[in-house]
């Protein structure tokens, strides 16, 4: 019982966890997350099936309603073959081949940063605009809100390409400056141990999230283009 | 408002200056008027029909969006994306400075963040109960009086859309957010900043709704259900936002939740040993965690369909007004249970300490609480029973809806065989439990009136189903949330609040609660409908009636305020480190709970309600530092 | 902290008192609930699908009290019977769960829950009880074939009615023929609207674009108030309205009123349809 | 001291934005009382109205381009009020001066005057009933089962007057009508044309909002 008492603890002790704890948490919330996403687009993929069997004053797919299939395809195709880089990364950073895995995350940022703008240019030279029924309303909006998914783990992949980086001259296990961690000079004392111990637990979370956002993608692709 | 504010000694102007509230604020005003101009670049003259600045959607939607992003980068959220952008690797060292500043901004202290949630929530609870207040107010006589129709459906839509939204983390975010990392031996939630960020998001959305009578209000209700919704004026865009912003920050904490309990429970703590307060939360974060994108993707069609024309809910489109309704309720019937849940948690935790024995069936009080959880998802068409779709499924919804009392009957035995034989220790946290049980009990058996389609023909839609959720929810909800200020205060704040005030505070809210609520069975079955400024003549005296025990009502939380006030900032009595001689973990814990909780991570070597059974350790034994934490 | 726990044995035989004062209750209570409290339940007797929701009503209400009976008098007994009468703390027994109550429970609850489903289902798909049903229901009242179709129109902010019967004549004014079973088309022109016939029992909402047919099979000529029960819009609180049932004669006579009343309108009204989707205005107010 | 201060701002703030709320949830058009003559019980009163495309900046400063009815005051200027307060079972003569065009009903049953007395006259000629595409506005109090039909000015018609105040030499429709207001009450009144431009349904906006498209009839 005293030994709760005891004194208050020191940064040392949340900082110096052990990066498989980071590991843990980070994969369950990529889980996690995935399932919300999920859940999120079942929504459209509801709305998506819904109006089409209601149909409703016949306005569901009018004739002049046709979607760009090549682009929406491109942008699946760029999707799929950016996940599939960073899961072959994921083999590189686990085997240790540092530089290979930051050339292939690079090259996966920028086929997916590609597929955002592929899809751009699909939005502003397809023949018709959200107003045009049911289709191009849940056409729109999934879409849309499939690019917003796609920005965030983007955002996530460049954060862990940036660390890589920053340290790829850092021999493991050595000290970085004063302050690295918190990106706050200003700081006193020293933060993390080894961070690059901290890159492959997000790494990996972030490969299985990115690989099921792009399998949502080829969802989203079977039922815009296909059906 | 806490003992652990270690007071700094740099002029309040230096304080006023960094990352704080007051940036926050002021980069949220600025971010607004930029997303105005933007949207009113982008529609200036190009559709025709936005003429008026006033009826310009895309300004209104943008500029509050842009609001809250100035908002929380003020706050000092950006610094750390900003971080990651340029490769400095996850840290938790920013953000975790003492002193009172810390309240008024990004903290990374879990304990800090719940505290924040209590305060915050007070707020918007407190505008909530007055706009029921004011709706009683106009209840008084059965012809509109005070308010023209307009304002008085703002009204209705704001007490609803406030409590609906704000108070679905009113035991998540104080409580959870507080005492789960402390009950599973834990030094900190598995992502502190998240945890801050779905706090600061809900007072930004509650900001935002407030602000929605400056664009003449929202005539929908909570539902918002369409087409109504697209014909309203640019006050619903502050609604639409508001509750995407909700379930932006419901997901988040669920999500943060789940993590937290399924990876940093302390070594020997395990699913078998946790606390049944930690069950209702891993059951409601489930449900804020999938319920909640629901939600969004709806609510984000719904602002499509205002912004850029599309057709989602427009039957003369090409869509329909079925799908909102379905999506909603997707939603809708979850989040009910999200309000529900945590409350039999919490009643559960709170009665073995005052019955001193061990919790009665603990797996079957956790298999109710997941039963409920996985039921909530089948039912939603029951709120679709008149409506004309699937007829010929409502059979179906109506079993489905009438089998949840199947699980939260567990609860109900569960707690009583708790209190049987007991040695019951009467204290305001145990009278509020004891309500519980009883509303929810009323609450209950009302649904059955609701779920069974022939009975709800007539009651649909009208008082009786308002007054069958105001005793699930605040009968429910509200109850047990008083009942956890009470038991856990000391922990909390380290000060005990006043017991007598605590128990007249029960007496006037249970008596006059119940006389609120009661008649309003009586008004719904006597044909008077839901959200609507008049009523028949014949019911103006069981309004009367209704009105003046709500006015007790409100005046019962003023009770309450006085109570916490004075005893917090004036009596200031220390509490004992564990007053109600507790053996679960967070009581043992030295009050003010240290910064990062455990300085050794304890190994729990029993369960947690050992009453009465000296063999088993009551109080888990410290075990090697490190751990699993 | 916690010292040695009472005995479990010993003390009276508090289940067997509880569960005796409870029978004793409910035998007493319920009974007069069901005679009195239960048939007081409105909506009350203006048709068929309104004493059947009575019916059920008193049903429900009386199989609720002794629920109700049970839990309260539990807790008065268990914070009667068993509060701690110590200054110093002292545990209660560590009993931790009795499979046979838990049992027992389950099935109780379980056999309560399917009967008030089975029951409540067949009281809906005997006759609808009064609820929208949609455009194609499978379960139809008997004699349906027959049913005298009446459409009622919501609109912002008022209900009107046609009779296809009548050569397609709209009125403001509900009137239902006495002692008929009528098939009301329940449709909207803009926001969603709920079509609620308070005595009759009868409650459909009106979305657009849907046609939601809802039976009724009318009594004796009386009154009946029309509410609006889904919130849609400023005047949401004012849409109300008074039908009437009256006998075949007067209705005959009050439709060829309407008729020369309305004739100048008539030539414009649209065929009779089962819904309407005007296009959106989009001319300058 | 410092907590001196900090009190007092609170309280000024909070006393602003309670003003402010209070203001805006009591907020409505000031009511207009029209001069009534006759003895009681057989009064009759004279009401002047019109109706305009767009209020215009001086008579509503927030929504200067919604559609409005102007009424006419006791000293013959007009102001924009929809709340009017008139004597029980008293006689009322309206006149209704319409500037605006044609916006259509959506149910066209409406098109027909109903609970008058006697015909409504629009321009001099007794109307039966205006088809579906024509109406401007309609002037409705469902609960006294009154409802007369407003006619619009053609869109080809020179001088259309752009936004209110209106001068009579503008191009405009005359409509002179009749009802009784029946026992005291607090009656609503309504337009039943989707006449608000930009609004799903034309039915947002003014159409949703007292003092403009609706108001009340407080019969005393």
């Amino acid at each position: 019982m005293t030994e709760f008492a005891a004194h208050e603890t020191d940064y040392e002790v949340v900082e110096g966890e052990p990066a498989e704890l980071l590991g843990r948490n980070l994969n369950s919330a990529g889980h996690l997350l995935a399932s919300a996403t999920a859940f999120f687009f079942l929504a459209f993929l509801f709305a998506y099936f819904y109006l089409r069997s209601l149909n409703n004053a016949g306005l569901w797919h009018p004739k002049h309603v046709s979607p760009p299939v090549t682009l929406g395809t491109l942008v699946m195709a760029l999707t799929v073959l950016s996940a599939t880089l960073v899961r072959l990364g994921v083999a590189d950073q686990r085997a240790a081949r540092r530089p290979e895995w930051r050339l292939k995350a690079a090259i996966a940022l920028a086929v997916g940063i590609g597929a955002i703008v592929v899809q751009v240019v699909a939005w502003t030279t397809m023949g018709f605009g959200p107003a045009d029924g049911g289709y191009a309303s849940v056409f729109f909006g999934w879409t849309a809100f499939n690019i917003l998914f796609i920005v965030g783990a983007l955002y996530w992949l460049e954060n862990l390409l940036a660390t890589a980086i920053r340290y790829r001259n850092v021999p493991v296990g050595a000290d970085p400056k004063p302050g690295h961690a918190s990106g706050d000079p200003g700081r006193p004392g020293h933060d993390i141990g080894n961070p690059l111990s901290l890159v492959r637990p997000g790494l990996e979370a972030l490969s299985f999230y990115w690989t099921f956002l792009a399998g949502l993608g080829v969802l989203a692709w079977v039922v815009l283009y296909l059906l | 408002m806490s003992t652990t504010v270690v007071e700094t000694h740099r002029p309040i102007w230096r304080r006023l200056i960094g990352f704080n509230l007051l940036t926050g604020i002021v980069f949220g005003v600025v971010g607004y008027y930029i997303g105005w101009f933007i949207g009113h670049h982008i529609t200036g003259a190009s559709v025709a029909y936005f003429s008026g600045i006033d009826q310009n959607d895309i300004s209104v939607t943008l500029g509050y969006l842009l609001g809250v992003g100035g908002f929380l980068i003020g706050l000092g959220f950006g610094v750390y994306p900003w971080a990651r952008i340029r490769g400095y690797p996850p840290s938790l060292r920013e953000k975790e400075t003492q002193g009172a500043s810390r309240y008024f901004g990004l903290c990374t202290d879990h304990k800090v963040v719940g505290i924040q949630y209590m305060i915050g929530i007070g707020l918007f609870f407190f505008i909530g109960g007055l706009n029921a207040m004011l709706i009683r107010v106009e209840l008084l006589r059965p012809a509109s009086q005070v308010f023209p129709a307009g304002q008085y459906l703002t009204l209705v839509g704001m007490h609803g859309t406030m409590m609906m939204g704000i108070m679905t983390s009113a035991i998540l975010g104080p409580f959870a957010n507080y005492f789960v990392p402390l009950m599973i031996g834990a030094r900190r939630m598995a992502f502190p900043r998240i945890e801050s960020l779905t706090f600061w998001l809900l007072m930004a959305a509650g900001a935002i709704l407030t602000t929605t009578i400056f664009f003449g209000g929202f005539p929908t209700g909570w539902t918002g259900y369409e087409p109504l919704n697209s014909q309203a004026n640019t006050g619903m865009d502050s609604y639409l936002v508001f509750f995407a912003l909700v379930g932006i920050s419901m997901c988040l904490l669920g999500l943060n939740m789940l993590a937290t309990i399924i990876t940093m429970r302390a070594p020997g703590l395990t699913w078998s040993r946790l606390p049944i307060f930690c069950w209702g939360v891993v059951s409601t974060a489930i449900l804020n965690l999938l319920a909640a994108p629901v939600l969004i993707a709806v609510l984000g069609m719904a602002v499509f369909d205002r912004t850029v024309q599309t057709t989602f809910f427009n039957p003369q489109g090409g869509g329909s007004p079925y799908l909102y309704q379905n999506l909603f309720w997707v939603f809708g019937h979850p989040e009910v249970y999200i309000l529900a849940l945590p409350g039999m948690g919490i009643v559960l935790e709170i009665l073995p300490v005052f019955a001193r024995k061990p919790l009665w069936g603990y797996r079957l009080a956790v298999s109710g609480l997941l039963g409920v959880t996985l039921l909530s998802w089948l039912v939603w068409q029951h709120h679709l029973f008149v409506s004309g779709i699937n007829s010929d499924l409502r059979p179906f919804y109506m079993l489905s809806t009438e089998l949840i009392s199947i699980p939260t009957g567990f609860t109900f035995l569960c707690g009583l065989m708790t209190l049987w034989r007991g040695q019951i220790r009467f204290s305001v946290p145990l009278l509020f439990s004891l309500a519980w049980f009883f509303n929810f009990l009323i609450g209950g058996l009302s649904g059955v009136f609701l779920s069974d389609v022939p009975s709800d023909v007539t009651t649909h839609g009208s008082f009786f189903s308002m007054a069958h959720f105001h005793y699930t929810i605040m009968g429910g909800l509200v109850f047990a949330f008083f009942a956890a200020i009470y038991f856990w205060a000391p922990k909390m704040f380290g000060y005990t609040l006043n017991e007598r005030l605590g128990k007249i505070h029960f007496w006037v809210m249970f008596i006059s609660f119940n006389s609120t609520f009661a008649p309003l069975f009586a008004i719904g079955f006597l044909g008077q409908p839901r959200r609507t400024v008049t009523y028949a003549q014949h019911l103006q005296f069981l309004n009367d009636w209704v009105s003046i025990s709500a006015f007790i009502l409100g005046g019962s939380m003023l009770i309450f305020l006085y109570n916490f006030v004075y005893s917090l900032l004036f009596a200031r009595i220390r509490a004992p480190q564990n007053p109600w001689s507790s053996v679960s973990l967070e009581w043992q814990l030295p009050t003010p709970v240290p910064l990062h909780n455990f300085d050794r991570i304890p190994v729990i070597t029993g369960e947690p309600y050992g009453y009465g059974s000296p063999g088993i350790a009551a109080i888990p034994a410290a075990g090697p530092a490190g751990g699993s934490a | 902290m916690s010292s040695q726990p009472r005995s479990v044995e010993g003390g009276p035989a508090h289940g067997r008192r509880f569960l005796t004062a409870w029978l004793v209750l409910s035998l007493i209570l319920s009974p007069l609930v069901a005679i009195y409290l239960g048939p007081a339940i409105p909506p009350g007797n203006g048709s068929v699908e309104a004493t059947g929701q009575v019916f059920d009503n008193e049903v429900l209400v009386t199989f609720a009290t002794p629920i109700c009976i049970f839990v309260v008098l539990f807790l008065l007994y268990a914070v009667f019977s068993f509060r701690s009468r110590t200054v110093e703390i002292v545990d209660g027994p560590p009993v931790r769960g009795d499979s046979r109550i838990q049992i027992a429970w389950m099935v109780v609850t379980t056999v309560a829950v399917l009967a008030l489903a089975a029951f409540g289902s067949y009281e809906l798909l005997v006759d609808g009880a009064g609820g929208g049903q949609g455009p194609n229901a499978a379960f139809l009242p008997a004699g349906h074939s027959q049913a005298m179709d009446v459409q009622v129109i919501g609109q912002q902010w008022e209900f009107t009615y046609r009779y296809p019967t009548l050569g397609g004549l709209e009125t403001p004014h509900l009137m239902l023929p006495a002692n008929t079973l009528i098939r009301l088309h329940v449709t909207s022109l803009d926001a969603i609207h709920s079509f609620w016939a308070y005595q009759l029992g009868v409650k459909a909402d009106a979305n657009p674009g849907t046609d939601n047919i809802v039976y009724v099979t009318t009594k004796g000529p009386r009154s009946f108030d029309i509410h609006c029960a889904e919130l849609c819009g400023l005047w949401h609180g004012y849409m109300f309205d008074t039908g009437q049932v009256v006998e075949q004669s007067a209705f005959t006579a009050w439709a060829k009123q309407q008729q020369t009343y309305f004739a100048p309108v008539a030539k414009y009204l649209p065929a009779y349809s089962t819904t309407y989707l005007p296009d959106p205005q989009r001319r300058a107010g | 001291m410092k907590l001196l201060g900090v009190a007092v701002g609170v309280a000024v703030v909070g006393v602003l934005i309670g003003f402010y709320i209070s203001s805006y949830l009591v907020g409505n058009t000031p009511a207009f009382r029209p001069k009534a003559t006759g003895a009681a019980g057989a009064r009759t009163v004279n009401l002047t109205i019109q109706t305009v495309a767009a209020v215009g900046p001086s008579l509503a400063s927030n929504h200067p381009d919604w559609v409005s009815y102007l009424v006419r005051n006791n000293q013959g200027r007009w102001e924009r009020s929809t709340v009017w307060t008139l004597p029980a079972n008293a006689i009322v003569h309206v006149t209704i001066y319409n500037f605006d065009g044609a916006s259509g009903l959506r149910n066209p049953f409406l098109g027909q005057p109903q609970g008058l007395v006697g015909k409504e006259i629009v321009d001099g000629k007794p109307l039966g009933a205006l088809p579906p595409d024509q109406p401007s506005h309609t002037f409705a109090i469902p609960e006294l089962g009154v409802l007369a039909l407003v006619a619009p000015v053609g869109d080809a018609a020179k001088n259309q007057c752009n936004y209110a105040p209106c001068t009579m030499a503008m191009a405009h429709r005359t409509m002179t009508f009749t009802f009784r207001t029946g026992k005291k009450g607090h009656y609503r009144w309504q337009c039943f044309v989707p006449c608000a431009a930009g609004f799903v349904y034309g039915f947002g906006g003014p159409m949703q909002t007292i003092g403009y498209m609706d108001g009340f009839v407080n019969v005393v």
